[in-house]
């Protein structure tokens, strides 16, 4: 009876949503008629006064940087939430859970892999403004790294108060470049560093700042996430 | 026309790798299903001219939602009880 | 090419984004496993995120990157699709993500309590 | 000017990153840092307040960009007298849980004052922000918060109110974005003001669409029926004090998302019917169910459930009388329902279940916490002396205004519900012999002086409502004008 009240509601759903999204029309200009859209001006704009390559990263970090602050603050508050719902006294070392025991092979191939895999994500996100990827990407690539370690090592463990360091500072550099924007009575998260040539590493302002400081907060967060999640031991009824 | 199969086939995975995620009674494999539909997400978003969040999507929802999912199953039951009683499952398990 | 085939793409994809929404609420109202729901949740964001992405593009399009090529051949800005939608699912897929996590967290922790993942089992409290 | 409204939101979030390093060097410095954070914001909210009573409302641009291509925040008379009354509960609620139960350890006092200050901030953010997508963020701050302090407790049942309230949540956030994309492919944009000016280009189906998924979305938050299954759940799982948060910050910001589009983004106009029934549905619905309930904290929770259904009807009259009467209503709710969770909390300090017959006799152990709490409960009610008969005169007065004479027996009957179970819980404080093994806890001085100010405030409003009612009429006026809105942010550059 449940199933088919749900099944129900969902064909309301559906059509309404799908019916929508029809009309809207795909792989077409499907803004009204008069209306002049803000992605023409983000994309002028992302070429002449912020001279970055990439326009999804324009405005991600600058002209809606603000969300961005936002978003780290979710994971950050994330990795609140999850150390206080799976909240234990103290760790024992070496007594996580084990996903599989790692043969040889895997050890010395993830111990090969590790540091080309921090290398690849330091690259995406220094080079976020120039080609596809940014902060967030390359924040995750370092986190796949050190989940391979985890999983291969049984031992290894990741410093919690490192961790929260690296996070702390990062986020304090976002929010603290942000503010510096007030400097010559500009607003927050104003790009007051000289633009540079398009195309060139050294250029769009604080925009490669901004994002640094995003790929090491997202990548010791989600590492936090993982080291959480990896160190609970199940079976531990009551 | 090799695009156009291509579309139709990523499509219907996709909608095939959900249902079977929702259906599938062993978790893992309904796991291992929802990181195949943020495989073909990710190949979806790079023919729809979205690389940045192709790139997202294949670190995310590929490596590390699929390894959170994982440690929880590990952590918890491998297989759907449906309105099994307590005692029974709890012997099952030991 | 083949317009006529093509036109089909056009429901395709809003279609299956649509379809794939849908089972993923089935999942999350009928399942009674807590991983179940979870999951069922997940599958809802993909579609989600494939809807936005697929509002952004163009046919024809190029990716939103000024890269020296395309500076050289300078085409219109208007052939490149919208990097709008992209930047609102790169922060979705993000803050889904915190969120797949703190639930599942939830979910370890109830079975630590109960023992079970059947949500009947599970209620001390009314729904 | 002493300062700009975006200092709300980086300055906590500048001490959210902090705090765990400030953690390592002295550990009661996670206790501390929080209140003062929310000192200094109360102190510049009142100070903006006063500046944008004078001058006007502040329209502040982020990263440089005019409005319809940044993102930017606007503190107006309403924006600011809803920010300046969550600052201040939130200062509250810090001083009210310090070292308040599981918080005397580090750990958890440090996730716990983190999610808090968070809790605030995101509210806050919801409040200011011009943007639409960018709401959606802060929307996600608060719920995560909001899910993490619910789970707070190590009890069984936390993490499963926790867990409904996550499911609750996604599927709000999905919604919310379905309706964002739907405008913005639209009409191209996602500032407020912007789409306020454009939406009578929109194709009339497609926006009936996107504002009922907005309206689905916000009315989990904001606990509209039927959509509010997770609301005494979490009320009665979570902390004492985080149950004022809720009450006093989180559905406020949810209920101030709903009206902003009702009356400012969508060119609706007149009497909201829809409004007045989701209203009346969820009044009814709620104070039936809390008069059935046995535990304090559900009984609570299903109370403000219905004040919050009576703020929608307000609110959906469509005049300015009944938006004055809906914010006074918030305003009244706001510190009414903090201070009976606050002295709820001490009523039924060391009981596992918060059962009402656990109050009983409590006066002659804890008189002064008793006292307070009668006096919330007659004040939420709406007796003469105390604060909240004024916002149901108001309420009253709005629906003979647009002449809705059913409204107004509807309010009388339901405020007989609430004398009964209120009275109920008063009785057994004051007339019953105290149960055995009940060991009532003394409240600490910190948790005393503050439900004394909510006390205090209580009585304040109750005597002499001039004292607030100049403001709220300003912020109802600035709702009401929407083309100024549209004009004070899009003007700026």
């Amino acid at each position: 009876m449940k199933k088919v009240l749900v099944i129900l509601l969902l064909a309301v759903l559906g059509y309404y949503t799908a019916v929508t999204f029809f009309d809207i029309g795909f792989g077409q200009p499907h803004f009204v008629a008069g209306v002049k859209p803000v992605k023409d001006i983000y994309l002028a704009k992302t070429v002449k006064p912020l001279t970055v390559s990439n326009a999804v990263t324009s405005i991600v970090v600058n002209f809606r940087g603000f969300d961005t602050l936002g978003e780290v603050t979710v994971l950050f508050l994330a990795v609140t939430v999850l150390g206080s719902v799976l909240y234990k006294k103290r760790h024992a070392v070496g007594e996580r859970s084990v996903l599989f025991n790692a043969s040889s092979i895997v050890t010395a191939g993830s111990k090969l892999l590790f540091p080309a895999i921090i290398l690849l994500g330091a690259y995406v996100f220094i080079h976020g403004h120039l080609s596809p990827g940014g902060g967030f990407q390359g924040g995750v690539i370092i986190a796949t790294g050190f989940l391979l370690m985890l999983l291969a090592y049984e031992n290894y463990s990741v410093s919690h108060t490192a961790l929260s360091i690296v996070e702390s500072l990062a986020g304090i550099t976002f929010a603290g470049v942000g503010l510096l924007g007030f400097m010559h009575g500009g607003t927050f998260l104003q790009n007051f560093l000289p633009a540079g040539v398009l195309n060139n590493l050294f250029s769009g302002g604080i925009i490669p700042i901004i994002y640094i400081a995003v790929g090491f907060k997202v990548a010791a967060e989600l590492t936090g996430v993982i080291y959480t999640v990896l160190n609970e031991k199940g079976e531990s009824n009551g | 026309m090799i695009y156009f199969i291509l579309i139709s086939i990523l499509l219907l995975l996709m909608i095939a790798a959900s249902v079977y995620s929702i259906v599938q009674k062993d978790l893992l494999y309904a796991v291992m299903a929802t990181g195949i539909i943020s495989l073909i997400l990710s190949i979806l978003y790079f023919l729809l001219q979205a690389p940045d969040v192709a790139l997202t999507e294949a670190a995310i929802g590929v490596a590390l939602t699929t390894i959170i999912f994982v440690i929880t199953i590990r952590n918890t039951v491998r297989m759907e009880e449906e309105g099994e009683s307590k005692e029974k499952f709890k012997s099952a398990v030991k | 090419m083949d317009s006529t085939l093509f036109s089909y793409l056009d429901y395709a994809v809003y279609g299956t984004a649509v379809i794939v929404m849908l089972i993923g609420f089935y999942g999350a109202m009928v399942k009674k496993s807590l991983l179940k729901i979870v999951i069922g949740l997940s599958v809802i964001d993909s579609g989600l995120n494939l809807l936005i992405v697929a509002i952004g593009y163009y046919k024809g399009g190029t990716a939103p990157i000024f890269s020296q090529g395309f500076l050289e051949n300078f085409k219109s800005v208007s052939k490149m699709t919208d990097p709008v939608p992209q930047a609102l699912v790169l922060t979705a897929i993000v803050i889904g993500f915190g969120v797949t996590a703190v639930a599942l967290a939830l979910v370890i922790r109830l079975y630590r309590h109960h023992g079970t993942l059947n949500i009947d089992e599970i209620k001390n409290l009314k729904w | 000017m002493v300062g700009t409204p975006v200092l709300f939101i980086a300055i906590p979030l500048m001490a959210a990153f902090l705090i765990p390093l400030l953690g390592m060097i002295w550990k009661e410095l996670v206790r501390i840092v929080p209140g003062l954070v929310l000192t200094y914001l109360l102190i510049l909210s009142i100070n903006l307040l006063d500046h944008v009573l004078a001058h006007g409302p502040i329209v502040e641009v982020i990263a440089g960009w005019g409005p319809p291509i940044g993102i930017n925040l606007v503190f107006s008379a309403l924006s600011g007298f809803l920010v300046v009354l969550m600052e201040f509960l939130g200062l509250l609620v810090w001083a009210y849980s310090y070292r308040f139960k599981r918080n005397v350890d580090y750990e958890p006092a440090l996730k716990y004052f983190l999610m808090l200050m968070m809790l605030i901030t995101g509210s806050v953010g919801i409040v200011l922000t011009g943007d639409i997508f960018n709401m959606f963020v802060f929307i996600e701050i608060t719920s995560i918060s909001a899910y993490g302090l619910t789970a707070f407790y190590k009890g069984r049942n936390s993490a499963e109110a926790s867990f409904k309230y996550v499911m609750m949540g996604s599927v709000a956030s999905t919604f919310l974005l379905l309706a964002i994309m739907i405008i913005y492919a639209q009409l191209g944009t996602l500032n407020m003001a912007d789409i306020a000016n454009k939406i009578h280009l929109m194709n009339p189906t497609l926006k009936i669409v996107s504002y009922i998924f907005f309206v689905t979305a916000l009315g989990i938050e904001a606990e509209i029926f039927p959509l509010n299954g997770w609301a005494p759940d979490a009320y009665a799982e979570a902390p004492g004090p985080v149950g004022a948060a809720f009450a006093g910050i989180v559905v406020k910001a949810a209920v101030y998302a709903i009206i902003r589009y009702t009356y400012t983004i969508f060119d609706l106009s007149g009497t909201f019917n829809f409004l007045i029934i989701i209203g009346m549905i969820t009044l009814i619905i709620a104070e039936t169910a809390a008069i059935r309930q046995e535990k304090l904290k559900r009984m609570l929770a299903y109370s403000s459930i219905g004040q919050m259904g009576l703020v929608m009807v307000a609110f959906g009259f469509g005049t300015e009388e009944g938006v004055f009467a809906a914010l006074f209503l918030m305003l009244n709710h706001a510190i009414i329902k903090s201070l009976l969770f606050f002295s709820g909390s001490y009523l039924t300090y060391n009981s596992t279940d918060k059962k009402i017959s656990e109050v009983n006799g409590m006066s002659k152990f804890l008189p002064i916490t008793s006292l307070l709490f009668a006096l919330g409960a007659f004040a939420i009610v709406g007796l003469p002396p105390f604060a909240g008969f004024w916002s149901k005169l108001a309420v009253m007065t709005a629906a003979a205004d647009s002449n809705m004479i059913l409204i107004m027996a509807l309010v009388l009957i339901v405020s007989v519900v609430e004398l009964v179970y209120y009275l109920r819980v008063v009785n057994r404080v004051y007339f019953y012999k105290k149960e055995a093994d009940v060991k009532p806890k003394r409240p600490t001085v910190n948790a005393l002086i503050v439900m004394i100010t909510l006390g205090a405030i209580i009585l304040l409003v109750g005597f002499y409502p001039d004292a607030v009612t100049g403001l709220l009429h300003k912020a109802s006026a600035g709702l009401m004008d929407k083309t100024q809105y549209i004009h004070n942010v899009l003007s700026v550059r």
